[in-house]
């Protein structure tokens, strides 16, 4: 609605949203953050971070308290929804709890405990969207300069993004096409497979490691067994354990995956015309350079 | 204006007796107090002279029709009445072709009791939108166009009292009530051989003359017309004791536009909204 | 010399009345005049015309159980109907005193009706003569008059600063007494009654031009509703039915009229007035013909109300006239 | 009756979906309370309005008829010209003061056995709620 | 005065554990007409029959009143009950103090109390209750069986015996339904065809069996006895009487289009017999597909090149049959009795995202196991996987999809799929003693005659190795598919690779189901199936007089379960036939001509335009009820304002009583 407002005023519609970056956002997936960035910025998309944002509450939250983890979304929600404006969320994390809180607030005695709790007057008058459906988003035109050509790219939806289906509102919570579409416009070839949103073992990383490198791993191979060169993600959990844990994983399965692992909207940079360093493809841990190089990417 | 009209209703009168197009025509003629109409039946075209046409002419003369099924008969009618002639059209109650209709534009028609004649025209006139004659064979008078829908203030002010008073206020209309059926006998939509109310089984009205009687009385005579009311207002004017029974007509006559968008009488051969129906519509009840 | 009361004195003594009896009255309710209880003397509307609905309400209810049986173990109990309450209606015209005396005619002849009695026996009339007959009257053509005191236990004439008291019947004089009349020589202005209708010799007219098509005529206009019935003075034809609630059966009894369709349709289903002339007929015949045959004065008081609240103007004093023409007509033909 | 405090409902059950739908309430022992006293009709379509305005006048406190759902009419279109007679009646009698609240018509299926529990349910709380009916 | 007798049912202690017999019977005997009132533990029971018969006699009852369980369970046997002791069926009245009453209500007082109201409403009723007498119809003695599965054949067949005419209406090219696409039959692994084939055969040639294939069903009228219908028979576009079904014209058809009977594993020609042993065994042309039809439709305008003309059937056909004239046609045919028999059709699986959504060649439908493994199936009977072609190792079967599963609407079990994938298990192995099977399950449902030790056998000898548990996802990996599950009863994840994997489909009501049902006006169920007269008492009859169902088309059932309904409701149709003559209902409605006005809303009311005009001695033209068309619905009643109708069983003096006995009391 605010956009609308907005678009009324200038004749080239451009969009405004508020931020929230979260912590991973801020640390470990940095490179996600600054890409995403550069490629709004790009893309005349303007990205307001809330001010006083805080901590989403990610899965420690509701394995401790259901009170807190929709209370902790909700003083975000509460300042976007002052702001008037759409809430971008790139990590996966941080938007299925933003959005879930949203859901649940929809009921009115959840909405009153929980405005009783922060003492504030809480609405669910605000939209939270992924940063994936920002820049997925069809009318937006993508002024590619480097055709992602020659590149072949498994899109890993991860499980915050597809489910629970009825919150998400994913286009197919087996099957999701979003990011499969977005890549195809960049130019590159998406990998046709079956384990976009199977889990990655996130939830268990610290006490069952074992168990994350065995998903990590199946995800890993089948992808690389498409043929892909890299796979996409969109969630800063399922990237580090895509990523981190690959050495480990040679080891225990006795066989190199070595699949570079990046967040769409490093892909997306690339194709827009950003340099590997601006972009940070230098800071994982399976060096993805050779083989952009290679593709002529970088 | 009056003369005028009764002139022409005069001569087609006689034109309609002498050359044996009706055996009886149904008019006005001026009663006994020598200043208020009432009904008036004319076989030969010598009486013709009797006929009258005033303000005054209340009656809804298509009642009498229903005594003259097998005759040919010519009947004068007002916008309103005429309304009754489709109704019993539709409901197969009277032939066409044996009926004259002699239209009258209606002039709208004042209060008048017996030997009482006021200037002030009857509440009906307020709400009628229907002056000139929906079916007619000959037309007094010349067509005028007709305001929009009236709206329904009688029934809203009843409906702004709370249930309870709504309640008290037809128990004590019921009191008054003596079951005489004037309303019924005087209603062109009542002519069933047995009515309800008489029958004695089922029971539907108990003997007594009595307010829960007369409530069951009233309340069914209503509903028996419910979307078959076409608004003439003669049960009310002839009530000797004087019950508001516009009131009940005109709230179905309100809904029955507001759901099923239906005017009573206004074609022959449009279905009566309690025996035709819509599968999809919704009517706010167990919805 | 006459004895006088005055405005006070007479509502004080009706005051009393109150106490210990039911007093009936004129009263104004919404837009009607009707004889009701009355709570206290200023319900009362002293100076109204005649009331919209006659009197008989309080000798003949429009509905008045007869009995009530009862199954009491084995066998049923029956237990008649029984009227305790003294009355006292105040401010009955003549016209409507009279309907009422000449209802004894066809209630107390042998068989007695029981009910008819004992209202009568508990009801004391307190009659009020007329100071102005309304358009519509005709009572003195039907052999009453405007201070006709023939038929009620008191009369009361207004004149100018009061009432002249005339205590006709030992009811009265007993109601009376303890109050305290004047001794007046003033004497009640005679109002008259100028409506004429020629009833000279009605009865013999109506059973000349029984069969004239005149009836059916004038049938013609008639709704047949029933109000020419209750509003009347002297139509006592009733309906009676029974009523179960809670395995108790009441036997009641209501108004009916001879206008109302199937009024004489009898056991097998046939009905000997079915045509509306017919009907219509009888209402006349009966007032004008059968009753005074049976029981001497004529079923018409001339109170005028049926003329003023037949919806079509079925005036009875113009039928009078038309019988009388016709009689005459049919008269000729047969001598 | 409406002296005591239990309100008198009146149940008109169409036979092939509501009073099947009753049984089924039995079947699956879904208990409701007791007030409701029930007519068993072929079909909605059967319930006289003057049966209903009949039930008001002799002192009932509120009359429940159920059908079929529109559409599944053992009768095909029974309850087509119900919904379209119970519409008007319940304003009509409203406007005379017997609350709307009184009237309720309700489609429940043979296999709505614990709905149709769950209607009369909320329907009497409603009624004892609401109480007796006043005047008439 | 009648004489009323009331006789009140512990049914053991379903009612007289909550309700106070005595206590209604004392209230019983008190209320008027009722001269005799008493207890049964069971009344249903012979022995309680019994006392009301004696009753009748001893006390010369001359109604009844049975306060015991609905009518809608045994007022016809309490019906039968009085008509025995010489009473009129019909002056008999149910109060429902049962499912109405103790079964709903615990507090004792308040379920007794209303129990007598209940009698005191059944009691003023049934003094009002009238002597009612059928009348008497004929009937066409023909049969109508719609569909041509295995139930709809045997019914056919069963009807045709007793010498009766049937039409079999079949919407398909042939007859032979899901049956004729089976392989084996489940636990005794006979030849589905085998056993099949012979009774199509025997339909096509039985001299009372008119087969009517390619043809559907469209519009019924009249009444039980009397129906009147019209059937659509499809054009063939080619002429049957002359076809010999030689085969020469699908053989060098070129319109080559995937087969609906092999589920898409095969193709078909554009004149095509679904199967080699279909019946009729002649072909009919697929409009849609037929390269002349293409010709003819083709316009200029949207350019590209011109098809060719084609028509090579129509000039290799040595008996000339094909005929291009052929239209659709309506035929109305009257019959006795309908048997709708219209089968099911499997649940489509590409709902399951988690499956693959139908993505995946190698993920079929059993369905489609049954036509790979059928010899006269598109692999002549060899297992292979539709994507390549490969032999199968490793096959994986996942239970209930579209079965006992509320997300996808279908929370019924199908019945039929533990068994057929018992029996795939056990074929697979036969077929190739390497293959090894996986079995994901809810629960076994092996009941029936030899269900379980055939499901047993599957796991025992065929080594089948039986997974409790859902599949969660399904992916392709390279050639084969990984199958990710849970085994809940070790409570471990399961990664099974398999070449093949097969859903174990449930079956759901046939298309349009619904829309026949509301044309034959009986009723179905929210999945589409039909619903009987009575589950357990009346399975194969329905709500309208005269017409049947049977088999699956009524809820999922195996084969020897439709074949046996087939022979029910075949039964049930020859009972009605057999007889000369019909008893009409007589709770219908009936006008009183002295109170008809003749306004006629009760003719434009009535669904069944069971409401004829007649004028009376004087003159008046009234309304009179057809008895045989009116089916008691009472619209007419209501519409009737001078209250001139009224409808048995149910007048308004009846119910006016029933309401009464409330209020007044």
């Amino acid at each position: 609605m605010v956009q609308a407002e907005s678009s009324s005023l200038e004749p080239v519609a451009k969009r405004v949203y508020s931020y929230y970056p979260g912590c991973s956002l801020h640390a470990s997936a940095k490179e996600f953050d600054v890409s995403a960035k550069l490629v709004c910025q790009k893309l005349g998309i303007e990205l307001r971070e809330l001010e006083d944002w805080i901590c989403c509450g990610a899965s420690a939250a509701h394995s401790t308290s259901h009170l807190l983890s929709l209370a902790l979304p909700a003083h975000t929600l509460k300042q976007a929804g002052e702001k008037g404006l759409p809430l971008a969320v790139p990590c996966a994390m941080c938007f299925s709890r933003l959005r879930i809180t949203l859901h649940e607030l929809k009921k009115k005695e959840t909405l009153d405990l929980v405005s009783r709790t922060l003492e504030k007057e809480l609405s669910t008058d605000v939209t939270v969207e992924s940063m994936l459906d920002v820049l997925a988003n069809e009318s937006i035109s993508l002024p590619v300069t480097k055709p992602l050509e020659r590149l072949k790219v498994a899109c890993y939806y991860g499980c915050l993004l597809a489910r629970p289906p009825e919150v998400i509102g994913c286009d197919d919570a087996e099957n999701p096409q979003t990011m499969d579409r977005l890549m195809g416009r960049l130019g590159a070839e998406v990998a046709d497979w079956g384990l976009k949103t199977s889990c990655c073992g996130a939830g268990v990383s610290f006490p069952r490691l074992d168990i994350v490198l065995k998903l990590s791993h199946r995800i890993l191979s089948l992808a690389r067994s498409t043929g892909a060169d890299c796979i996409a993600v969109a969630c800063p959990m399922c990237h580090a354990n895509l990523d981190m844990y690959q050495k480990d994983m040679t080891a225990k399965h006795k066989e190199k995956t070595n699949l570079p692992v990046l967040y769409f909207t490093q892909l997306m940079g690339l194709a827009l015309g950003f340099s590997p360093k601006e972009l940070h493809l230098d800071r994982h841990l399976t060096d993805p350079l050779p083989m952009l190089r290679e593709k002529g990417l970088a | 204006m009056a003369s005028d009209f009764t002139q022409q209703i005069r001569e087609k009168a006689r034109e309609l007796l002498e050359d044996g197009t009706v055996e009886c025509v149904i008019g006005y003629e001026t009663g006994s107090d020598g200043i208020s109409a009432r009904p008036a039946f004319i076989y030969n075209a010598a009486d013709v002279e009797r006929l009258v046409f005033d303000n005054t002419c209340t009656h809804n003369l298509v009642k009498y029709l229903l005594n003259k099924k097998a005759k040919s008969t010519a009947v004068v009618v007002k916008g309103c009445d005429s309304r009754a002639l489709n109704l019993l059209l539709s409901e197969r109650q009277i032939e066409r072709d044996k009926a004259f209709v002699v239209g009258v534009v209606c002039p709208g028609i004042v209060e008048s009791r017996w030997n009482e004649r006021s200037e002030q025209l009857q509440k009906r006139c307020d709400w009628c939108r229907q002056h000139t004659p929906v079916v007619s064979d000959f037309m007094v008078g010349d067509p005028v166009t007709e305001q929009p829908p009236a709206d329904f203030a009688d029934v809203a002010e009843e409906e702004a009292k709370t249930a309870e008073e709504r309640a008290a206020f037809w128990q004590q209309q019921a009191e008054r009530c003596i079951r005489c059926y004037a309303c019924r006998q005087a209603c062109p939509g009542c002519y069933c051989t047995d009515c309800f109310a008489e029958s004695l089984d089922p029971e539907w009205v108990g003997i007594r003359i009595a307010p829960a009687e007369s409530q069951m009385w009233n309340t069914i005579r209503a509903f028996h017309l419910a979307g078959r009311c076409i608004s003439c207002n003669e049960c009310e004017r002839v009530c000797p004791v004087n019950l508001p029974l516009s009131l009940l007509n005109r709230k179905l006559e309100q809904k029955v536009l507001e759901l099923f968008d239906y005017r009573a009488g206004m074609s022959e051969d449009a279905p009566a909204p309690l025996i035709t129906f819509k599968k999809d519509e919704k009517l706010g009840i167990a919805e | 010399m006459t004895k006088t009361l005055s405005k006070n004195e007479l509502e004080s003594w009706l005051g009393n009345i109150l106490k210990e009896r039911t007093l009936v009255a004129p009263r104004c309710v919404d837009d009607l005049t009707l004889f009701l209880p009355v709570a206290s003397v200023d319900e009362i509307a002293f100076d109204c015309g005649n009331t919209d609905l006659s009197p008989k309400d309080w000798f003949f209810p429009r509905t008045e159980a007869l009995f009530t049986a009862e199954h009491k173990d084995a066998d049923i109990e029956i237990t008649p109907a029984v009227i305790e309450q003294e009355t006292v209606i105040f401010g009955i015209r003549p016209c409507d005193a009279k309907g009422i005396a000449i209802l004894d005619g066809p209630y107390l002849a042998d068989p007695a009706d029981s009910l008819w009695a004992q209202h009568r026996a508990k009801t004391t009339m307190i009659g009020l003569s007329c100071s102005s007959p309304a358009p519509q009257c005709f009572c003195t053509s039907m052999g009453g008059a405007p201070f006709d005191s023939s038929s009620v236990d008191i009369l009361l004439t207004e004149v100018n600063d009061g009432y002249i008291v005339d205590a006709v019947t030992e009811k009265g004089e007993k109601l009376l007494q303890g109050v305290e009349l004047k001794e007046s020589d003033v004497s009640g202005s005679v109002p008259s009654c100028d409506t004429q209708v020629p009833a000279e010799g009605i009865t013999e007219a109506v059973k000349r031009a029984f069969d004239d098509p005149y009836w059916g005529r004038l049938a013609d206009r008639c709704l047949h509703c029933n109000i020419c019935a209750y509003v009347c003075p002297t139509c006592y034809c009733f309906d009676i039915r029974d009523r179960t609630e809670g395995g108790k059966i009441e036997r009641l009894r209501t108004w009916e009229s001879c206008q109302s369709k199937g009024f004489t349709k009898i056991a097998g289903g046939h009905d000997p007035r079915v045509d509306k002339g017919s009907r219509l007929r009888q209402r006349f015949c009966h007032k004008l013909l059968y009753f005074p045959e049976q029981f001497g004065p004529l079923g018409c008081v001339g109170c005028g109300r049926c003329v003023v609240s037949c919806p079509v103007n079925i005036d009875i004093r113009e039928i009078i006239s038309d019988v009388q023409e016709l009689g005459a007509k049919v008269g000729e033909g047969s001598s | 009756m409406s002296e005591n405090s239990a309100p008198l409902i009146i149940g008109f059950l169409c036979n092939w979906c509501s009073y099947a739908g009753a049984d089924m309430a039995g079947t699956s022992r879904a208990a409701y309370p007791s007030n409701i006293r029930i007519l068993r009709v072929p079909c909605s379509g059967r319930v006289d309005p003057m049966m209903i305005v009949k039930c008001f006048q002799e002192g009932a406190d509120a009359v429940l008829v159920a059908g079929c759902h529109p559409g599944d009419c053992h009768y095909n279109e029974g309850n087509y010209y119900g919904r379209r007679r119970f519409a008007l009646l319940r304003e009509l009698l409203d406007f005379m003061g017997v609350e709307r609240e009184r009237f309720r018509v309700e489609w429940v299926s043979a296999s709505e056995g614990k709905r149709f529990a769950k209607i009369v349910t909320d329907f009497t709380n409603e009624m004892t709620k609401m109480g007796p009916r006043k005047a008439s | 005065m009648s004489r009323i007798g009331v006789f009140v049912c512990h049914c053991g202690t379903n009612i007289g554990g909550v309700v106070d017999v005595p206590k209604v019977v004392e209230a019983a005997k008190q209320m008027p007409l009722v001269v005799f009132a008493d207890e049964n533990k069971y009344t249903c029971s012979e022995l309680g029959q019994a006392s009301i018969r004696n009753a009748i006699d001893e006390h010369r009852l001359d109604r009844v009143v049975v306060a015991a369980c609905s009518p809608r369970m045994h007022e016809n046997t309490f019906r039968r009950t009085v008509a025995a002791a010489g009473l009129n069926p019909y002056l008999l009245e149910i109060a429902n103090i049962r499912e109405h009453c103790s079964w709903v209500h615990s507090d004792h007082d308040e379920a007794t109390v209303k129990a007598i109201d209940h009698v005191q409403m059944a009691v003023a009723k049934v003094a009002r209750h009238e002597a009612l007498f059928p009348k008497t119809i004929g009937l066409t003695k023909r049969a109508l069986v719609i569909g041509g599965g295995v139930t709809g054949i045997q019914a056919a067949l069963d009807i045709a015996a007793t010498g009766h005419e049937v039409v079999l209406v079949e919407r398909e090219p042939s007859v032979g339904g899901r049956m004729a696409q089976l392989d084996k039959t489940f636990p005794t692994l006979d030849c589905s065809a085998c056993i099949l084939t012979p009774k199509m055969v025997d339909v096509a040639q039985h001299p009372n069996i008119t087969l009517l294939s390619y043809s559907e069903v469209k519009e019924v009228r009249g009444f039980v006895g009397n129906f009147e219908v019209d059937i659509l028979k499809k054009a063939k576009m080619v002429d049957h009487s002359k076809c010999t079904g030689c085969g020469t014209c699908w053989q060098k058809c070129p319109g080559k289009v995937s087969s609906e009977f092999d589920l898409g594993l095969g193709q078909r020609t554009a004149i095509y017999i679904p199967f080699a042993q279909a019946v009729p065994n002649k072909p009919v042309i697929d409009l849609e597909n037929c390269r002349y039809q293409t010709f003819l439709k083709w316009d200029e305008s949207q350019g590209g090149k011109k098809p060719p003309e084609c028509r090579i059937c129509e000039k290799i056909c040595p008996t000339k049959s094909i005929d291009w004239e052929q239209q659709d046609e309506i035929v109305t045919e009257k019959f006795g009795a309908i048997v709708v028999a219209t089968g099911f059709k499997t649940f489509d699986h590409s709902v399951y995202g988690e499956y693959g959504g139908g993505r995946y060649p190698d993920v079929i439908s059993s369905l489609q196991l049954e036509r790979l493994m059928s010899a006269a199936g598109p692999t002549e009977g060899e297992v292979v996987r539709p994507s390549d072609g490969a032999h199968v190792k490793n096959v994986v079967f996942v239970q209930c999809v579209g079965s006992r599963d509320d997300r996808v609407g279908r929370p019924y079990c199908s019945k039929v799929c533990c068994m057929y994938t018992a029996k795939h298990a056990i074929m697979l192995k036969e077929h190739d003693p390497d293959v090894q099977c996986y079995v994901f399950y809810i629960d076994v449902r092996a009941g029936g005659k030899d269900f379980e030790e055939f499901a047993r056998r599957a796991q025992d000898e065929s080594g089948a190795i039986y997974l409790r548990g859902r599949v969660s996802h399904i992916y392709q990996d390279g050639k084969n598919l990984k199958v990710l599950g849970e085994d809940s009863l070790i409570g471990r994840p399961v990664e099974i690779e398999a070449d093949l994997v097969v859903l174990a489909t449930g079956m759901e009501a046939s298309d349009n189901a619904d829309t026949l049902a509301q044309t034959l006006n009986i009723s179905y169920t929210i999945y589409n199936f039909l619903i009987e007269a009575h589950p357990k008492l009346r399975p194969v009859e329905t709500q309208t007089d005269g017409v049947f169902v049977a088999g699956s088309a009524v809820g999922p059932r195996d084969i020897p379960e439709c074949v046996a309904h087939g022979s029910a409701a075949a039964v049930k149709a020859v009972a009605l036939l057999s007889q000369d003559s019909l008893k009409s209902d007589p709770l219908t409605s009936i006008v009183d001509p002295m109170k008809c006005v003749g306004c006629f809303a009760c003719k434009v009311v009535c669904p069944f335009n069971a409401i004829e005009e007649q004028v009376t001695r004087d003159k008046r033209t009234v309304s009179s009820i057809n008895e045989n068309l009116c089916k008691g619905c009472g619209l007419c009643v209501v519409a009737c304002r001078p209250g001139a109708i009224n409808l048995r069983g149910f007048t308004s003096q009846q119910l006016l009583s029933e309401v009464l006995t409330l209020v007044r009391e």
